[in-house]
């Protein structure tokens, strides 16, 4: 057990965790002053619900069992939970990948943005959280997982969090239909100085995500914070230069947009690339993601604030691009990618990876939601769609004068 | 010159205000408001405690016009503003005795 | 009895305000309005989707004034708040049959 | 018709909306103003810089009414607003031409 | 000295001191527009003032000397400070605790909202920081201390910091009396988007607080993280299941409020105790505590925020129920609980020190209250109450359009 | 290589980045509501732009090769980065280091408010950051820099940060001019609850800024932690008695002010000083800031947000006194100042450190902005600074009803 490699992971826990409000602000303040109690209710019900069925269910689905699928019940409830190879108390892992499980259901509700029942979201992400998060952090996080023995890499979670959440807020969207005026009333930001908090906590936080993802306080933890922070800046440079070109002005709530869409990127090539690959990456990320924006346009989905454009589209950059700049001089783990010399067997990897959560999890998310649907209903009722969130599932107002 | 108040429901702004600039109206000064009437109020919750709120957010739109346009514009609101539920609003006409932009110091018509 | 209601530019707020002042003007009513006029309104970018807005804010001033006051405030308002760029705004004039002071019940120009 | 304009102290809002309604009132308009008067304002310091700031919250009540009962409106308003200490507020009567109820249409006592 | 020790009681420090402001925004968002600063200032100026009285005095009460009630004065101003035991360097727990001893006068700001002279509020904290904090943080921190000896386990404070606010506040809501207008004019919060950004910094924080009180970057460290959690996590749940049937919606603030009440109850227990322990813990906090909200109109004491509620009541939940399920095998520290074949003794303790120190802190508090009220008084005048503290004390507005 | 530093450096680093969005809604909220966007885009994109141009150049400039005054070219792009004397990985020296590079610049658009062009201002940051930040880095924080030589002391950058920014700032202000009313228009703050989330971040962030600069966890950072604390507690008290003395109200934004002042001051006495000195630092700092406002007005400046008061006069007052409080005993490194048996010789080369920073800077600054103004313009049009940056320079407005 190693105090500096705790400490650490410790601190990087915390760092996650902030990480769910902070992405509660970034959303909260992209929606109308209606909707914003639903928004950061939802958001914060994650870190309720999610996590009291990760510490029941989730971890020992996805860490227990040496089976490459799904896990057994063996770390149920926590109890003796035991994994090879940590310099870490086990505990310290567990809490560390609890704030991963607490997170990924919540980046879909930027999608679903002002239209989900309280009660049907709590079920969907309750399911969703067991059946498809816990199984695809397996794929990838666990050495037994099937895809980590293909050799794919993803050092925290391209795939199993940004890709997995990305394409199931696409399904879910399809299920429940768009906004009520979507296309002709105009619904800009209620506040980005709120967004712009969100942005702040979700850069801080994401240090933990990405250098947390080390498992300990060394030079892999040290090159995945550098990189983090590069390809968050080349991607916001990136985005803000797009975005100058087709609209005339670089926005502020485009510069964060960037800034988010280079840390998805990033995510899974933390720890596994080095040099000038980030500012790559990022940059990239940055300006492939402003450019995705139109997918839902294409695709006629209202995915509200656009989880699709973000973190699928710069999930998959970033999964895929790794197969290209890996480079393991760089951090001493990994492999090498195209560009380093390691031919193109990870990138072929890595598309197999990326695609095999993307499919599992587009139908996993679709029947689920679909399921719910059918049932309960997912979808508000129009009248209080009208009224807002706030009012009609919480009973609540956000400001008064 | 007449000067039209209409108290309508914050999503129809921008029905009206288009409805009124095609309809020929230069100007038009909105304002949020609450209102209360038949469309009731509802209860939030606080720790437990409930508080009835009476009061539902609306927009207050003030529009100065010439005695020929009035009806005009009356009828422009009530057409796009209507959604047949219950706190569409109200419209009430008041006579102006005069009217000035500030700009030129223009009054009367010239002033719309 | 008159009420004057001038709706302006809010920057202009606090020099119509000390000139009504000094021109004897003991209250003024204020409240933050947005206005579409001939001044065009502006496009707003988020996410690459275009916005038009077609509302400024602007400053609406309700004055109730003697009727020998009405001309003064007029001229006072129209004097200050001008730039002479477009969207200076307007002011319009309508009849006051009653004023109520709420404190002490004094009615009509006392009450003013 | 007749419109009753009241301007009150922010406080007052409940209990004047409640004795409104017990008087049979089926509607009224509210909105956020800051009103100057003999009230004296207030200073706010910043940084060490001294801001006079002469503007106070006010509520700023508007209730289209029948002719019989405006004056009730402005007696109960009158009533229930006043706490006897400078700032209470001022009411005033304008006469209106016409009221049309968006929703159906339907004009004068009707559409209140 | 243990370096990695060292970097995490350093990160904890900070992530406490973080706290107060996140007390401040949680607070800050449930008053009116008019008082929002009078909330925040009380909150930021706890950490100017209680700060230096407790590096010139109130450490030295506290940790210095070997008295069971009351220190010496060996460590005033901080001077050749030495603790027994540490694997840290000293100045980095008299940073921990000076953050502790930071927020508990703090807490008590949310009961007098709205009513208390800044000057007077000053006094207050000024003399309760050292005659009642110090004192109580001695007798359950330090292993001199007479509740310590006793057997009396309290991890990370519920005693000395949860109890003792939440009774202070309770004592000086007495003296002051209710806000003009309390019970027949709405005072719905101005802001909770505000309130949930401190909600998320409190809960941040909340790691440093109480796997902090490890003392270092250890299992006991990483199980106190997981229990604080999980405890948050169930409150929630719990108070909005108890919300749900009593009012018909789960709500925003409620689900804040469940978290913060989670907090507070597993703040004892945070290294004593482990496997599903923290989940009954914190369900059954937001259960208990959304009752206690009753408790200040039953008292008809307008404890404006909710301090009885969430922290006295939590907090004596917290300390009593860890005599249930404290287990030494969990961490390897404290005691057994009844349901841990620990006989009712460690129960008993706990019943004694959660006793002790609400008497200590009712009286104290009380006569200190009291004394302010009849000497320069603590309530402001009624015109200074009408215009709002932003105004009346502090010469500002929080808002302009 | 220590695992226990690395962990508290790492930590640090994520702290210093959070500054910068911190210092953006401490600056955001203190200007008027139709240029709050255009602050919090000048300082989040200098997380962008700043941080490429520090990987691919600063960083060599700073600490590459061996001269006094510029390095060279041995680590752009930062590849195969080495620095002497690090238990530290070198990537996790150059993520703490870039994180001051980051919030320098940002610290000059407190003066600028409301009137920069953004595509300028983007110019401007990236010039200087090269040619000003990383020259004046090296001299303080480098070994092998000349100041360093001399003997001059700067635990955490008072000079190359905060007297270099603060000086920056005035020579811009005097470039291109005061703010179109100026003087008669009112300009208080739009949101001063943002502002005091500003502060409670700045405040958290600072704990690394100082705290880190240890480069380890160890006793020196424990009691740069403690000064850093007690010295933002201090300046507080000291600045809210001054303004109650000279306004007659202690203010919110006052009880912020004197907190950042004191923080500033203590930075480069951090890891120098001991026992009270952090008080008397700080108390200091708080009045001698106070009475600084003045100086704008006196040199008929618009600093608009008093960068010179804050940051410049709490720079110099810190980087001078320690020439008097320095204590080699207190944490073992550093010397001693006069106070401390060491003659003047320390507060000589204070002097002269300080002093060298503010001319360089001042001049190349001043050359720097005089050079944009006269090319492409620095200064916004009228109509643009009347609408405001939000809508003129990014097209968005910040708040919706
Ligand atoms: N007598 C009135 N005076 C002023 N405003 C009114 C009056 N009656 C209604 N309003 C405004 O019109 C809005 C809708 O009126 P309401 O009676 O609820 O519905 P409807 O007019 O469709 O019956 C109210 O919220 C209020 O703002
Ligand atoms: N007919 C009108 N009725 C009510 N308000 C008006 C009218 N015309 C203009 N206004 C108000 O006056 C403001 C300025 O008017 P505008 O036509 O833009 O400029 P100008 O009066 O200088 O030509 C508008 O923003 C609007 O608030
Ligand atoms: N002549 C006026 N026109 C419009 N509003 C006024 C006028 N006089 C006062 N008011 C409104 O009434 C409020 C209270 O008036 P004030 O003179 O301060 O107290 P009081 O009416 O009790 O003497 C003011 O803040 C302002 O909003």
């Amino acid at each position: 057990m190693d105090t500096g490699d705790t400490a650490w992971v410790l601190a990087a826990a915390a760092l996650v965790a902030f990480m769910t409000p902070g992405l509660a602000f970034f959303y909260g303040g992209m929606v109308r002053s209606k909707n914003v109690l639903g928004m950061l209710m939802q958001n914060l019900f994650a870190m309720g619900l999610v996590s009291v069925l990760w510490a029941v269910l989730g971890f020992s689905i996805a860490f227990g069992g040496t089976n490459g699928w799904v896990g057994n019940f063996d770390f149920a409830f926590l109890t003796d939970v035991d994994y090879a190879g940590l310099t870490i108390p086990p505990m310290a892992f567990v809490a560390f990948q609890m704030m991963f499980a607490v997170i990924t259901p919540a980046l879909i509700t930027g999608a679903t943005a002002d239209r989900l029942k309280f009660g049907s979201y709590a079920l969907f992400i309750a399911i969703w959280s067991i059946v498809v998060y816990a199984p695809a952090a397996r794929w990838v996080f666990n050495p037994a997982g099937w895809l980590f023995k293909r050799g794919a890499l993803d050092f925290a979670g391209g795939t199993a969090i940004h890709i997995n959440a990305g394409i199931a807020a696409l399904a879910v969207v399809a299920v429940i239909g768009n906004r009520r005026g979507h296309g002709d009333e105009a619904m800009p930001p209620h506040n980005l100085p709120l967004t712009m908090i969100g942005t702040g906590i979700l850069w801080f936080g994401w240090f933990g995500f990405n250098a947390g993802s080390a498992l300990g306080a060394n030079g892999i933890a040290a090159q995945a914070l550098v990189n983090t922070h590069l390809a968050a800046a080349a991607a916001m440079l990136g985005w803000l230069v797009v975005e100058k070109l087709v609209t005339g002005h670089g926005t502020t709530l485009g510069a964060a947009s960037g800034a988010v869409a280079g840390l998805v990127a990033i995510t899974p090539c933390a720890g596994f690339v080095g040099g000038a690959s980030p500012l790559i990456i990022g940059g990239g990320a940055g300006i492939v993601c402003y450019l995705a924006l139109r997918i839902k346009t294409v695709l006629r989905l209202d995915d509200s604030l656009d989880v699709i454009a973000v973190h699928l589209v710069g999930g998959l950059f970033g999964s895929i691009v790794l197969g290209l700049f890996a480079d393991a001089s760089a951090t001493g783990v990994g492999a090498d990618g195209l560009f380093f010399g390691g031919g193109s067997e990870l990138l072929f990897d890595q598309i197999v990876a990326s695609g095999a959560v993307l499919v599992f999890s587009l139908v996993a998310s679709y029947v689920i939601a679909l399921a719910i649907e059918k049932t309960i209903g997912m979808r508000v009722e129009p009248e209080d769609e009208y009224v807002g969130l706030d009012r009609s599932q919480h009973a609540e107002s956000a400001y008064q004068p | 010159m007449k000067l039209i108040t209409a108290v309508i429901k914050p999503f129809k702004l921008d029905d009206v205000k288009d409805a009124l600039k095609a309809a020929g109206i230069a100007g038009i000064t909105v304002g949020e408001v609450r209102g209360f009437g038949r469309q009731g109020g509802h209860t939030e919750t606080y720790r437990g405690a409930e508080y009835q709120i009476d009061f539902v957010p609306k927009v207050c739109l003030q529009i100065v016009a010439d005695d020929a346009q009035a009806d005009l514009v009356v009828d422009t609101i009530t057409a796009t503003a209507a959604t047949g539920k219950i706190g569409d609003g109200k419209i009430w006409v008041t006579d102006v005795e005069r009217v000035v932009r500030i700009r030129t110091g223009e009054e009367g018509t010239d002033a719309l």
